[in-house]
């Protein structure tokens, strides 16, 4: 049974119409990239998944469940976790406080567990400051790290590498890698950075309006396909 | 467009008309005092309208315009009663002015013991109040809750500055027995010309380019803005023209009712236009004859039996209404008309949007 | 030397810290049809709102026509000739077709002016025109809310194109569009830059390449490359922003 | 004259405690929920009632009244959310207008109850008296310093729960971006509901202590309603501090001008300030600048 179901789903924006029927399947412990140019639909179908925007037609099944018509909060305490693009770290808490909120999703204490700085370092010096006064990559690495504490099952990443210098890249590379090995998350990536997603993922998939158009093992992604769908 | 009237329904607006001018042959005097009072209420209606219906500003202070065109007339009346009735008033001043230890009219306030000039003045010093209330708030992007927090505010302290200073306005007890245009049919008729005159008037407004700026304001400050528009002008404007409109009503209604209070100036009537406006349909004008017609209707046939369930029921309409049909009883019928047209003629609307919001939603 | 109808000169524009343009120097030509492309967050359309006068830059100046534009209010710099398209399309929803043409017809921009106002046939006429030009003669006289999305950007652009400007700034006009849509809104938007200065914003590379003659691309509020479509198809630094990496071949 | 300023000065103070026990409520309603309550007059109205219930029928004296009419008014606070404002989310004049009608409903149904008169209830005697302060030229009422008291206790109550609790954090994750709390699991409706109850628990409480210092009356709340309004329109939104100023500012203001002149210049005097201020800062004193 897959981990993540999506079955033939229509989402709309107000009244533009985002999703076509459009079908999906992740496996519990894969890592799979969604790929695309902007503006295909790729942060619409991590918002239907979660919740943000739910889609009109079709279902989502989660663990076997039917999530479709479930409200975020339920989805994100049943083992989704979102890091949306362009992070949403809340500006006027502490890194802290931003952790622990991250921990109602697990129905957790919310104590943060040492583990989370095991995974991110740099961010045990930053403990107290503001959300809103840290550097874009400190940012990606708390919301990272604050979906990590909620003990997700899936965890949504929408554009982690976006605008973050090279060195933090790398960084966030070995942590989801790290937390797909040891704390067995299954992982779906939206990514535009080709290398990033290539030693990142297994899977790959990509969208062209609203549609999947391809879906394949990542050692398939030849210069052809990209070509075809990614380049400018 | 939500006002639109055709050659038909043209034709029912003045078979209304006529309705409403032939009222005194059978309705009798009484009847024709209150349906008076209540198109009085009706041209308060049509200024809100403008302003909230058409433009989108939620005004809870309107009430200050009407009162204050009531408060000149009035006062103008009163002083001309005591005046002229030294079997009742002695001293020839009005008794509010003789119980708060005044012996004779201030001189600022001569001028208003002529009709003809305490009228007009009543008008456009409402005008300049709301001009100048308006330059302040719409120059700065003051909107939504915001704005009718503060106009809410107004009204409550105009009410009690009314109340405050007795000597000059007759304090908590307000203006009375200054002689009134009661079962006059002339007045009555002049009432039902002014009304369909401002009828005349906000459709003239509102079908004109104006008109259609300002629901584009309504719709989407911002995108106007970008298109060249100085909101804040047409706000300040057709703010300005309302009041006036309002003073207007007020005015009329001080004549007629022979007796004015605080309540009249306040926010309690500030609101009640609101609801009227809200209930008969806002942005259709027509829900304008509508709302007050039928509250004030209602109100005077039922609160005499039920006077406190009238105001249980009242507060639980107005709730049902916003939840159930923010359209209001007209914008609703003619939403539906509107949508069989479409059927009819196979271009159905794809959904039925929100309704109108006037707040200006940041994106990005 | 060619005559500029928008200079962009140091433009610095920072929100609490972060820094959306960079020192952004930006030039388009009398006549021109420009794209500009970027990855997310690069500013493209922070830059349309700093020109048409929605947020003040921090550091910079900005010339029309060799006119200093920042800072002066919205009104004035539509007035001066400066159009735009918002990025979701915004269009009055409670108003026929027609009726949003109207509004963005130019002229009668005064109170008084537009008091007194009512569409004459001239102004007919000229609806009507952008009517036909935005294929939705057929719709006049329906709400705009009952559009579908790719009507609706139609019927803002058409707006846009009524309200007559000088220059034109459209933020991707062709997204959440089908195939045949797109294709033509590129028809559209050659026609209309045959008589005005145009500046589109937009992903879509096969539309891109339909419409562009020069291509800008952004990145973290900076130019990164100029030039012909070509160009900047095998520019190796657009391929390493757009995705991550210096070379296609470079697969593993 | 300086001593009656002052002692005036003094007296400010108990009315900016309960300008501001009313207007945290309001605020922290606001701040959360965009909306603003017309019924929140009503809300200590009923506060007030509350303590006329308990001392006239139950023989209890004030003090009791104060829990009490945190949770009663509190409970209907949370029914009124539950069952109105929740469904009018995102339309926040809509939201004004439909609790307009619940401030109708409400007076008419206490008028129904216990009759138009006006009511009267006693301070606790263990507070009759007061304290000469020096420089003043009257003594200081013991229950105007217990007003003083207690309106501190409750903002530091509200400052705590806000900022120190787990709670609270949940709050103010809400305040500052609703989607994301919602997506780390936090039940956007509950924290809704309850923020709503504590907001109209405050005003209770308020009208509660505004009983033996007014008549109570069905219609007693609006007046201090729209005086807080205004607290929010000067103050801002999402700080506390904003609040307190706010409160501080309008309720030391009038009360002075008040004695100065008279009450209703003394407002009129503070609105006009009020309107030219946020001419200025449109977003209130001490809004978070965010863009």
């Amino acid at each position: 049974m897959p981990l993540l179901e999506i079955k033939g789903i229509d989402t709309f924006y107000g009244a533009s119409h985002i999703l076509h029927s459009l079908s999906l399947s992740i496996d519990q412990g894969e890592i799979e990239c969604i790929l695309g140019r902007n503006g295909v639909g790729k942060t619409t179908l991590l918002r239907s998944i979660i919740g943000l925007t739910p889609p009109r037609r079709g279902a989502i099944l989660f663990k076997g469940q039917d999530v479709t018509r479930m409200r975020v909060n339920r989805r994100a305490r049943l083992g989704i976790g979102y890091v949306p693009q362009g992070r949403e770290i809340f500006p006027d808490l502490s890194v802290m406080d931003n952790l622990r909120l991250g921990r109602i999703a697990g129905n957790a204490t919310r104590t943060v567990p040492d583990e989370i700085f095991e995974f991110f370092p740099m961010l045990k010096p930053l403990a107290d400051r503001r959300g809103g006064l840290l550097s874009g990559g400190e940012q990606q690495q708390v919301a990272i790290a604050r979906a990590l504490c909620g003990k997700p099952e899936l965890l949504l990443l929408d554009e982690p590498t976006e605008g973050i210098q090279p060195s933090v890249v790398q960084e966030i590379e070995a942590v989801l890698k790290r937390i797909h090995r040891e704390k067995k998350v299954t992982i779906l990536l939206v990514e535009q950075k080709l290398d990033f997603a290539r030693r990142v993922s297994q899977e790959f998939t990509i969208m062209v309006k609203g549609r999947v158009a391809r879906e394949a093992n990542i050692e398939s992604l030849t210069d052809d396909v990209v070509r075809e769908y990614l380049t400018i | 467009m939500i006002a639109g009237l055709s050659r038909k329904h043209l034709f029912f607006v003045l078979v209304v008309i006529a309705a409403l001018a032939a009222f005194p042959y059978f309705g009798g005097d009484f009847r024709m005092n209150q349906l008076g009072l209540f198109l009085c209420f009706v041209m308060l209606a049509l200024s809100l309208d403008l302003i909230w219906g058409f433009t989108g500003i939620l005004s809870l202070g309107n009430a200050v315009y009407f009162g204050g065109g009531a408060y000149f007339v009035a006062m103008s009346l009163k002083l001309k009663y005591a005046a002229t009735n030294p079997a009742r008033y002695g001293s020839g001043i009005p008794d509010f002015m003789e119980w708060n230890g005044l012996t004779e009219v201030p001189v600022w306030m001569r001028p208003l013991e002529s009709i003809w000039f305490a009228a007009p003045a009543g008008v456009l010093a409402m005008g300049l109040l709301a001009f100048v209330f308006g330059f302040i708030t719409f120059k700065r992007h003051i909107y939504g809750v915001y704005c009718a927090v503060i106009t809410l505010a107004e009204s409550v302290i105009f009410e009690e500055l009314i109340i405050e200073f007795q000597a000059y306005t007759g304090g908590f007890n307000g203006i009375t027995d200054y002689g009134s245009f009661s079962s006059n049919t002339t007045f009555y008729w002049i009432i039902l010309a002014v009304t369909v005159f401002f009828f005349w008037l906000a459709r003239k407004i509102t079908t004109s380019h104006f008109g259609m700026i300002l629901q584009s304001i309504r719709e989407n400050e911002l995108r106007s803005e970008f298109f060249g528009f100085e909101v804040a002008n047409y706000k300040i404007f057709v703010f300005t023209v309302a009041a006036m409109m309002s003073a207007v009503a007020g005015g009329l209604y001080a004549a007629l009712n022979g007796i004015i209070s605080h309540q009249e100036i306040g926010p309690l009537l500030s609101i009640e236009g609101v609801i009227w406006v809200a209930v008969g349909g806002r942005g259709t004008l027509i829900g304008s004859f509508v709302g007050p017609i039928l509250i004030k209707g209602a109100e005077s046939l039922l609160s005499e039996q039920f006077a406190w369930m009238w105001g249980l029921f009242v507060g639980l309409m107005f709730i049902v209404i916003v939840v159930f049909m923010p359209d209001g009883i007209v914008g609703t019928l003619l939403r539906r008309a509107r949508r069989r047209r479409a059927l009819a003629e196979g271009r159905a609307p794809a959904y039925e949007p929100a309704v109108v919001q006037a707040e200006e939603t940041p994106t990005v | 030397m060619a005559s500029y109808i928008l200079e962009v000169r140091d433009l610095v524009n920072t929100v609490s810290g972060h820094t959306i343009i960079d020192h952004l120097e930006f030039d388009i030509e009398e006549g021109e049809l420009r794209v500009l492309v970027g990855p997310n967050g690069a500013g493209k359309t922070t830059l349309i709102e700093i020109i048409t006068g929605r947020y003040r830059p921090t550091q910079g100046q900005i010339l029309f026509q060799g006119q200093r534009i920042d800072g002066r209010p919205r009104h004035e710099i539509y007035r001066l000739g400066i159009s735009r398209k918002f990025q979701v399309p915004t269009v009055y929803d409670n108003l026929t077709v027609f009726e949003n043409l109207s509004v963005a017809l130019r002229g009668h921009r005064q109170v008084f002016s537009s008091l007194f106002y009512r569409i004459d046939a001239r102004g007919a006429g000229q609806i009507e025109a952008v009517l036909a030009q935005i294929n939705l003669l057929h719709r006049a006289k329906d709400e705009a809310y009952t559009l579908s999305h790719g009507e609706k950007q139609w019927l803002e652009i058409g707006m846009v194109v009524a309200s007559d400007p000088r220059l034109m700034l459209l933020d991707e006009p062709t997204t959440g569009m089908t195939r045949e849509e797109t294709d033509k809104t590129a028809r559209l938007i050659r026609e209309i830059a045959r008589t005005r200065s145009v500046m589109v914003v937009e992903h879509d590379m096969s539309f891109v390449r339909q419409i562009a003659n020069r291509i800008t691309v952004l990145h973290q509020g900076q130019k990164l490359a100029e030039g012909s479509v070509r160009e900047i198809e095998n520019n190796p630094r657009v391929a390493e922003v757009y995705l991550g990496r210096t070379k296609i071949s470079a697969a593993p | 004259m300086a001593q009656a300023i002052f002692t005036q000065f003094l007296t400010g103070f108990s009315i900016v405690a309960i300008l501001l026990i009313i207007s945290l409520g309001l605020a922290v309603i606001f701040g959360v929920m965009r909306v603003i309550n017309m019924a929140h007059g009503d809300f200590i109205m009923i506060g007030a009632y509350v303590a006329f219930v308990l001392q006239g029928f139950l023989g209890l004296n004030l003090f009791w009244g104060i829990p009490a009419a945190f949770l009663v008014v509190g409970a209907i606070g949370l029914v009124v959310e539950w069952g109105l404002i929740r469904r009018l989310y995102g339309r926040p004049l809509e939201t004004l207008l439909a609790t307009w009608g619940v401030s109708v409903v409400l007076q008419q149904g206490i008028r129904l109850i216990f009759g138009p008169e006006l009511r009267y209830v006693r301070a606790p005697l263990i507070l009759d008296g007061g304290i000469h302060v020096p420089g003043s030229n009257l003594p200081f009422a013991y229950f105007r310093l217990f007003i003083i008291i207690l309106a501190l206790a409750l903002l530091f109550i509200t400052y705590w729960l806000l900022y120190r609790t787990d709670f609270g954090m949940s709050v103010r994750a809400v305040n500052q971006n609703r989607p994301m709390a919602e997506v780390l699991g936090i039940d956007t409706r509950r924290v809704d509901g309850l923020v709503f109850a504590f907001g109209s628990g405050l005003a209770g409480v308020a009208g509660t202590i505004l009983a033996p210092i007014k008549t109570v009356s069905p219609i007693m709340g609006f007046s201090y309603a729209v005086d807080s309004y205004m607290v929010i329109v000067l103050g801002g939104v999402g700080r506390l501090l904003g609040t307190v100023a706010g409160a501080a500012v309008i309720g030391e203001a009038e009360t002075v001008l008040a004695f100065l002149y008279n009450n209703v210049i003394g407002k009129l005097l503070v609105f006009t300030v009020i309107v030219l201020v946020i001419r200025v800062f449109p977003q209130g004193l001490f809004t978070l600048q965010r863009r």
